[in-house]
């Protein structure tokens, strides 16, 4: 409609514009608030609680929860070991998201490089990159588990690697088409014309193009890297114990079910909402980077749809 | 708890799902934890096989009494006695028939035997003759001769574990075994079940199940769930934390013992009072009702106190933390580096609760100042540390469990504590002197040289940190009548089920 | 007062933005009578389209909202009918055409049950809406119609997809036709076909046609009443002749002074020598030659229009040069080196000799860049011409030389008007300090009065910085105006090159004066001599 | 089309190969079969004879050779534990994944499509929420979770379902409804962002225009265009079905393919694993040929 007329105010800091959409989408900004607790959490915990998260107490075994009779850990119940349950979520926070970032992380800039190299390379090196993220999809995730928990330790570096790689094809085949499109676009070719090289041309003009479209990937991959590190332990060749995870705690529960619900409940509880809140954040993120939509954050809550 | 207790009884009031319910229905429904990969007759040692076949569809020789006090029993022999050193001779029953109509004879059991034995094939029978000469000799139809070099006094107990096949059977794994057992397999739809039916021409009593299929689900809690809901009748393996259900569920001894072994080639292990201290520090009542199921007891031998020679006499361990921090002390100031960092080796789903079994064992080793680590491993890799050649960087336990329901330590001393044992942690003149002479004893001898080992090895040489004789739990439906025993891991006679 | 077939009255429509409200339309009333052609003209953003959306029911509510006024057409206010009751009258009797056929036809439906939907919807029988069907395409002139009914929209050309949207609208002969800019983006020929067909048909129907445009040339052809709209407001409303000669509002002047081709001609002067020789430049993509041969000079200075039907490989022409796309046969000699013969390395110094401004710099701009960033990125990626220190002081240099501000640097791109985004496009180019400015049709996509100013201020930079440009264009009066000698490229050959002035008084092939001929002029009666001729061409 | 076809069949084969090639060895990295296969207590004659008698004393190349000159006659070799050939185990377990995949598939694509369009046509509404809330919780629950809340409310408590297994109907019932709530929030999602996006284009605007009716714009203009992204969504989530829902076919004791894998690989049942990649590649290959040729028969842009 109208040509927006461009106003002259300086434009506000990018951080406190940010702050200012999200305030903007109440469920968003109730999720991010959720996450920035976990993210305590996960910083905190561990130094914190780890002493009472780990402390055995047989008399408080399976100890119901909604009591404060053995003090506030004791609110959402304990253990089949007596362990406070809350305790034991606000520490295992840490070690779910450092494997959920850690896998995320290092599979969207593994999967991204390639793609990168997939899109702009020549057709050959294009083609045998993504016959290799055929074969990463089709090798079976659970026989890597298996490859990499026997020949390596198991631990949560290791698990990481296992999620990574399995993730890779995901960022890998959307990087490689996106850039496929972007490449083509007036902007890339006026650098070009401008001389500007390979490389600048991938990280000053394609990449940051990409990057939305990566980080709401990743954010629902965050979701879906947490559950599949669950479904690992429920199969028994995911994070083992002494070291703790939400996952590992709902698979460790799930035998409680019927006799302490809330062993297997909690654990899952706080996937589900930390899931849920990424993809409250994501859906909101999808708008708030796109140029063209981000007005709908910034008319002050007034949403039209 | 009392809620779901009460909506399932509403449910078995009224159920109309389960096809079980039927009158005069004497089919019955078993679901087992872990699919069967064969039918096959000389593997039906490995206990998920053994719960079908053994003595459903094929009998042996003979038969350890685990409801009574009978011992060995006859089953297709009638008697046995030994005709000089070292032989024995079986006669066998006359008038039994094979599934496929054939008569049985002593050439069946020839052919049985040699076939466990036999290198094409790898029967896991066949390693309970390891070590020992047998040669059989047919002397006529319904006599067989065993001779065996060196002398095998437990020749007769181990008869018992010889599935009999006819002798036409080839020497590979076949996927239709005939057998002189009471019931035929009649359909087997890998993946989803198997059904055995009754035959008509069975030498013995007829049993009251006319047939049986069997169903396979690994979640525990499904099994129970199966068996509530009318869909399943008997459920040889639940959690304990399932089994709430008075009316349903039985608690026994599953004859599986739990122990930490004891790599004694690496320090700090080697030395005798950290071992002590090990034993100390484990407060062993407290697990029992809480994490693992009441009725599970304190293991003093690696073998459950029906076994031949177990030792009454033999204490165990008391809970003093004390202690074990004192003999640690001394023990550090003879220079022994108590504090390197134990490795506990635990293996996932173990058992019912073996996580949280070992996360609390770390924990009591903790507190007393070991400085344990605990390492969850699948079972192949449980497997590199269970047996030799052992990993031995760094000072190891290995949690593990062992099952020995034959009535004899024979089956489990040789390996586990031997020098030349696959799975032993130390080597003493003296253990390997008494468990040559115990296992070529017989009668009272045998029983009495085992006591002797069994108390030598948990008070001298504190060989490992023996934890628990577990229980097994089976939930078991209103309308079928039976009780499961000790053997009930190993095997299931659908003979003795009943109906109410 | 006589019952108009269509009446707006005191319109006013509004729409929720990025910037909060914006009254679309404010109160604004016209009518149009049977047998009448009645144009809209507006530019972008002036809110021409609103009213046949509202006639339409097409306004999403939200965001849209009407706030007031009523659309009586035969005396029936259209806004307080029932939803049923539009949608039948929809099609029926008031039909809608749309500028961009290609997006506004369904991709995946053969375009002959398209069009007989219309008569499907409205309870014509099968058999009848698909004879009918045969009928209108065979009227609207599209080969072999039977074929035709099977195929899908992306097997026609651009005017033929006109063309079927036409006989769409027509099925049920409606009373109304409201044509969104009909011919926006088709070639001018093409353009001046489309519009004739219009105006057959119409006295075929008798029916009121509604012509929205932003282009005087439409205006002149075909209105017989024009209504001006600005800012959602109508400013003036006359027929084209009227408007042309005695325009009252000072914007209704202003587009009038804006339209391109009235202009002194330049006369080149007999230049120095040349400094780009192409020699025998092809390409092909596959068995496709979409260049074949093609030899020109460019002098210093100079600035040289190439003008083309689009697939005429006029555009191919910039990207060869500029290495985009690799030549399949030629030679390109810049200052005596073949540009083409150069590797990725040694072409990185040469390229900052030669620039190139894109059509649309909506997309031309990375719209994750500031503008600083955007100009200052040449002098990171040619180090060597401005020390790092001067980049902020030059880039304002730059911003002020295009006519912008210098505190425009730190915004981004898209919170600039279109002639801003190309006006900073040019700063971009400039940065480099090229001697030759390739435009690809930079200003096609700009509105009338806008692109006078890009014009001018392209002019004003060639005479301050002596640069040479080649500028590629469709739209022949711009080239009038601001060209020194002109190429006139068809299907992958040059027709005819030679000064502005023989080009465009003594056109000698045929193409080009048929060209010409079809091209709009915004006054009526130039363009009634242009209509004459190009009927007497086409005989 | 058909050239089309042989590059993408010569491509998916070599892709095929190279893991091949990567499972047999990196699997036999993984400990010795032997170990696993006979009881702790088996003497080393025992281990080496069953090493033997499957041939794992060979030196791994020489195992592989064997492998793929078996393979090449269409020997798959035989499943270690089952004594079988490898090639019927995987085929008796794909069928009953190949007809859970299907169903739920079938179903998935149905709901989501209809509730999806709804959603996109009502943006906003109740309907549109409780579809996007649906979906979003059901794709952040661990399914083996919600697996077994099921089988304690259906089957335990209030007794409508079997808990397990296979025979009737009714015993597909919780599997399928397990299986079905990720699949079923992410594609619903797709089709709502594609139908709104496609209820947004400018032929939806010709053909209110024309007059066309409500139902006709979405079910006839709309959804045909907007059916392109999801099924491209539709096949991803087919595929990862057809390699087996190992945590659900666990817990229901559903014979598939992916209770086959986990474990043949727990109990290093090289052959079996291998057969199965094979077979579900296979069929991951043609499941996408399907969805190319769907996408031709919807966007005739494709098919010239």
């Amino acid at each position: 409609m109208a040509t927006p007329t461009t106003d002259d105010t300086k434009a506000p800091g990018a951080l406190r514009r940010y702050a200012r959409m999200l305030w903007a989408d109440k469920l968003a900004c109730a999720a991010a608030l959720f996450l920035l607790m976990m993210l305590l959490f996960a910083v905190f915990g561990p130094t914190l609680l780890d002493g009472a998260a780990s402390k055995q107490n047989l008399r408080a075994r399976n100890a119901a929860p909604f009591t404060l009779e053995r003090g506030f850990l004791y609110l959402l119940g304990g253990d089949a070991l007596g362990r406070p349950l809350l305790a034991r979520i606000i520490v295992a926070a840490q070690n779910t998201l450092v494997i959920a970032a850690g896998a995320v992380a290092a599979s969207m800039a593994v999967g991204a490089t390639l793609g990168l190299i997939a899109g702009y390379a020549g057709r050959t090196t294009g083609e045998v990159i993504m016959r290799l993220a055929d074969v990463i999809m089709s090798f079976p995730s659970l026989l890597l588990a298996v490859i990499v928990l026997y020949m390596l330790e198991p631990s949560i570096g290791n698990l990481v690697l296992v999620l990574a790689i399995t993730r890779i094809p995901i960022y890998l085949r959307t990087t490689r088409a996106e850039v496929l499109e972007v490449r083509e676009r007036m902007f890339v070719q006026a650098a070009q014309v401008m001389g500007a090289s390979t490389l600048r041309i991938i990280f000053r003009h394609i990449l940051p193009v990409i990057l939305p479209t990566l980080l709401t990937i990743a954010t629902l991959d965050f979701a879906f890297v947490m559950l599949a590190e669950s479904a690992l332990s429920f199969l028994g060749i995911g994070i083992q114990p002494p070291e703790i995870t939400w996952g590992l705690m709902v698979s460790q529960g799930r035998q409680y079910l019927t006799s302490a619900w809330w062993l297997a409940f909690w654990p899952g509880l706080a996937i589900i909402l930390t899931t849920m809140s990424l993809n409250l954040l994501s859906s909101w993120m999808r708008i708030a980077l796109n140029p063209t939509q981000r007005w709908r954050l910034e008319l002050g809550g007034k949403r039209n749809d | 708890m009392k809620h779901t207790t009460a909506l399932a009884g509403l449910l078995l009031a009224s159920t109309t799902l389960s096809p079980a319910m039927a009158q005069e229905n004497t089919d019955v429904t078993v679901v087992l934890a872990e699919e069967v990969d064969l039918v096959e007759p000389c593997m039906a040692t490995r206990s998920n096989i053994g719960r079908i076949v053994l003595q459903n569809i094929s009998e042996t020789l003979t038969e350890l009494d685990v409801r009574g006090d009978k011992g060995l029993m006859p089953r297709l022999a009638e008697s046995w006695e030994m005709t000089g050193e070292g032989t024995w001779r079986f006669h066998l029953r006359e008038g039994v028939t094979f599934s496929d109509g054939t008569a049985f004879d002593a050439e069946d059991v020839k052919h049985s035997f040699e076939r466990a034995g036999s290198d094409q094939i790898t029967c896991e029978i066949s390693r309970y003759y390891e070590g020992i000469e047998i040669t059989p000799t047919v002397v006529d139809a319904q006599t067989i001769d065993f001779a065996t070099e060196p002398a095998q006094p437990i020749l007769p107990l181990l008869m018992s574990l010889l599935t009999i096949v006819p002798s036409e059977t080839p020497i590979e794994f076949t996927r239709d075994p005939i057998g002189t057992g009471p019931f035929i397999l009649s359909e087997w739809n890998p993946g989803q079940d198997i059904k055995l039916t009754r035959r008509d021409d069975y030498w013995g009593e007829a049993p009251e199940v006319s047939g049986a299929t069997y169903l396979f689900r690994s979640d525990a809690a499904v099994r129970a769930a199966m068996v509530q809901t009318g869909e399943a009748d008997i459920a040889p393996s639940i959690s304990a934390t399932d089994a709430t259900d008075p009316a349903l569920d039985f608690a026994y001894p599953n004859s599986e013992t739990t122990y930490l072994r004891i790599d004694q080639n690496v320090a700090p292990l080697g030395d005798k009072r950290v071992r002590e201290a090990l034993n100390l520090a484990l407060d062993r009542e407290a697990f029992i009702g809480t994490i693992l199921a009441e009725g599970t007891q304190i293991a003093t031998a690696i073998t459950p106190p029906t076994t031949l020679g177990w030792n009454p006499d033999v204490k165990a361990w008391p809970y003093d933390p004390e202690k074990a921090r004192d003999l640690l002390a001394e023990a550090a100031a003879d220079g022994v580096p108590v504090d390197t960092t134990i490795s506990l080796i635990g293996r996932t789903g173990n058992f019912p609760g073996a996580t949280e079994v070992f996360e609390a064992i770390q924990a009591m080793l903790s507190d007393v100042g070991f400085n344990v680590e605990l390492q969850m491993v699948e079972v192949a890799e449980h497997e590199q540390y269970y047996s030799k050649p052992y990993v031995e960087d760094r000072p190891i336990l290995v949690g593990a469990q062992h099952d020995n329901s034959r009535g004899d330590p024979v089956f489990s001393m040789y390996f586990k504590y031997h020098s030349d044992g696959r799975q032993a942690g130390f080597s003493d003149p003296k253990v390997d002197e008494l468990i040559e002479a115990a296992t070529a004893a017989t009668g009272d001898e045998r029983s009495a040289l085992w006591s002797e080992l069994f108390a030598y090895l948990h008070d001298e040489v504190v060989a490992d940190v023996l934890l628990f004789h577990m229980v097994g739990h089976a939930r078991v439906s209103e309308r079928v009548d039976f009780t499961p025993t000790i053997a009930t891991n190993s095997s299931l006679q659908l003979s003795e089920i009943g109906f109410k | 007062m006589t019952e108009h077939l269509l009446e707006v009255r005191d319109l006013s429509v509004r729409f929720h933005t990025a910037r909060g409200m914006v009254n679309a339309v404010n109160g604004i009333s016209w009518h149009l009578d049977r047998g009448e052609t009645l144009a809209i003209l507006g530019e972008s953003g002036s809110g021409k389209s609103v009213s046949a959306s509202a006639i339409m029911n097409l306004i999403d509510c939200p965001p849209g909202e009407i706030t007031s006024g009523q659309i009586l057409f035969e005396g029936r206010d259209l806004l307080t009918l029932d939803a049923e009751t539009r949608r039948d009258i929809n099609g029926r009797r008031i039909a809608m055409i749309f500028q961009d056929p290609l997006s506004h036809l369904n991709p995946v439906y053969p375009v002959g049950w398209q069009i007989a939907e219309a008569g499907m919807a409205h309870g014509l029988p099968r058999a009848k809406a698909r004879a009918r069907t045969l009928q209108l395409l065979t009227r609207v002139g599209i080969p072999d119609p039977e074929a035709a009914m099977a195929k899908y929209p992306h097997q026609f050309s651009g005017g033929q997809r006109q063309r079927l949207m036409i006989a769409m609208a027509l099925v049920l002969k409606p009373d109304i036709l409201i044509a969104d800019e009909p011919t926006t983006a088709l070639d001018v020929t093409v353009q001046a076909e489309v519009l004739s067909l219009l105006e057959e048909l119409q006295e075929e129907t008798g029916m009121g046609l509604l012509l929205i445009t932003h282009d005087l040339g439409v205006v002149a052809e075909a209105a017989d009443r024009a209504v001006v709209m600005e800012g959602g407001r109508v400013v003036e409303t006359g027929t084209p002749r009227d408007l042309y000669h005695g325009a009252s509002h000072p914007y209704t002047r202003k587009l009038l002074a804006a339209a391109p081709g009235k202009g002194e001609m330049r006369q080149p002067d007999e230049a120095p020598a040349p400094i780009l020789q192409v020699r025998g430049l092809e390409k092909s993509y596959g068995p496709f030659r979409a260049l074949r041969g093609v030899d020109f000079d460019l002098r210093a200075g100079e600035t040289l229009a190439v003008v083309g039907e689009s697939g005429s490989g006029k555009s191919t022409v910039a990207r060869l040069l500029l290495r985009l796309e690799e030549a399949t046969g030629g030679s390109a000699l810049w200052k005596g080196e073949d540009l083409l013969q150069k590797s990725p390395r040694q072409m990185a110094p040469l390229r900052r000799q030669l620039q190139m401004v894109f059509q649309d710099p909506t997309q031309s701009l990375a719209p994750h860049m500031s503008v600083f960033q955007i100009i200052s990125e040449a002098w990171a990626i040619h180090p060597g011409i401005l020390p790092k220190a001067r980049w902020r002081a030059r880039v304002a240099e730059l911003l002020e030389q295009v006519g912008l501000r210098p505190e425009h640097a730190e915004r981004h791109p898209h919170q600039f008007s279109g002639g801003q985004r190309q006006r900073i496009a040019i700063a971009r180019a400039l940065a480099l300090e090229p001697e030759l400015i390739i435009c690809d049709e930079a200003v096609s996509a700009l509105d009338v009065s806008i692109q006078a100013q890009v014009i001018d201020l392209l002019g004003k930079l060639r005479d301050e910085l002596g640069l040479a440009f080649i500028f590629i264009a469709h739209d022949l009066p711009v080239v009038r105006d601001f060209a020194d000698r002109v190429l006139v490229m068809q299907k992958g050959e040059i027709v005819e090159q030679g000064s502005v002035a023989q080009i465009f008084d003594a056109p000698q092939a045929l193409y080009t004066q048929r060209l010409l001929a079809a091209g709009l002029d915004a006054d009526p009666d130039v363009q009634a001599d242009r209509r004459a001729a190009r009927l007497a061409l086409a005989k | 089309m058909s050239s089309m076809l042989g590059k993408r069949a010569v491509s998916s084969f070599i892709s095929l190969m190279v893991l091949i090639v990567l499972v047999f060895f990196l699997s036999r990295l993984t400990g010795d079969p032997a170990a696993l296969y006979l009881p702790v207590d088996a003497s080393e004659a025992m281990r080496d004879n069953f090493r033997e008698i499957h041939g794992l004393n060979d030196p791994v190349l020489v195992q592989f050779t064997h492998y793929i000159t078996d393979l090449v006659c269409f020997d798959f070799g035989d499943s270690l534990r089952k004594a079988r050939p490898a090639l019927e185990v995987v085929l008796d377990s794909f069928t009953w994944t190949l007809q859970l995949a299907l169903i739920t598939m079938a179903l998935v694509s149905a709901a989501a499509i209809a509730l999806g369009s709804l959603a996109a046509f009502h943006v906003g509404s109740w309907l549109d929420r409780l579809a996007s809330g649906l979906s979003l919780i059901g794709a952040s629950a661990p399914d083996f979770w919600i697996a077994i809340v099921g089988i304690v409310l259906f089957s335990v408590t209030l007794g409508w379902l079997p808990t397990s297994g296979t025979g009737t109907v009714w015993h597909w019932v919780l599997p399928i409804a397990v299986l079905f709530i990720r699949p079923f929030g992410l594609i619903l999602q797709v089709v709502r962002g594609s139908m709104i996006t496609a209820l947004g284009s400018a032929y939806v605007k010709t053909a209110r225009a024309k007059g066309v009716r409500n139902r006709p714009v979405i079910f006839v203009h709309t959804l045909r265009n907007a059916m392109l992204p999801v099924i491209t969504v539709i096949g991803d989530q087919a595929a990862a079905l057809l390699n087996g829902a190992v945590v659900v076919e666990t817990i229901f004791g559903f014979p598939g393919v992916g209770k086959l894998m986990i474990d043949s690989i727990l109990q290093r049942d090289f052959n079996v694993i291998l057969a199965a990649i094979m077979v579900t590649a296979l069929a991951i290959f043609l499941m996408n040929l399907l969805i190319d040729i769907a996408y031709a028969l919807l966007d005739p842009r494709i098919r010239t």
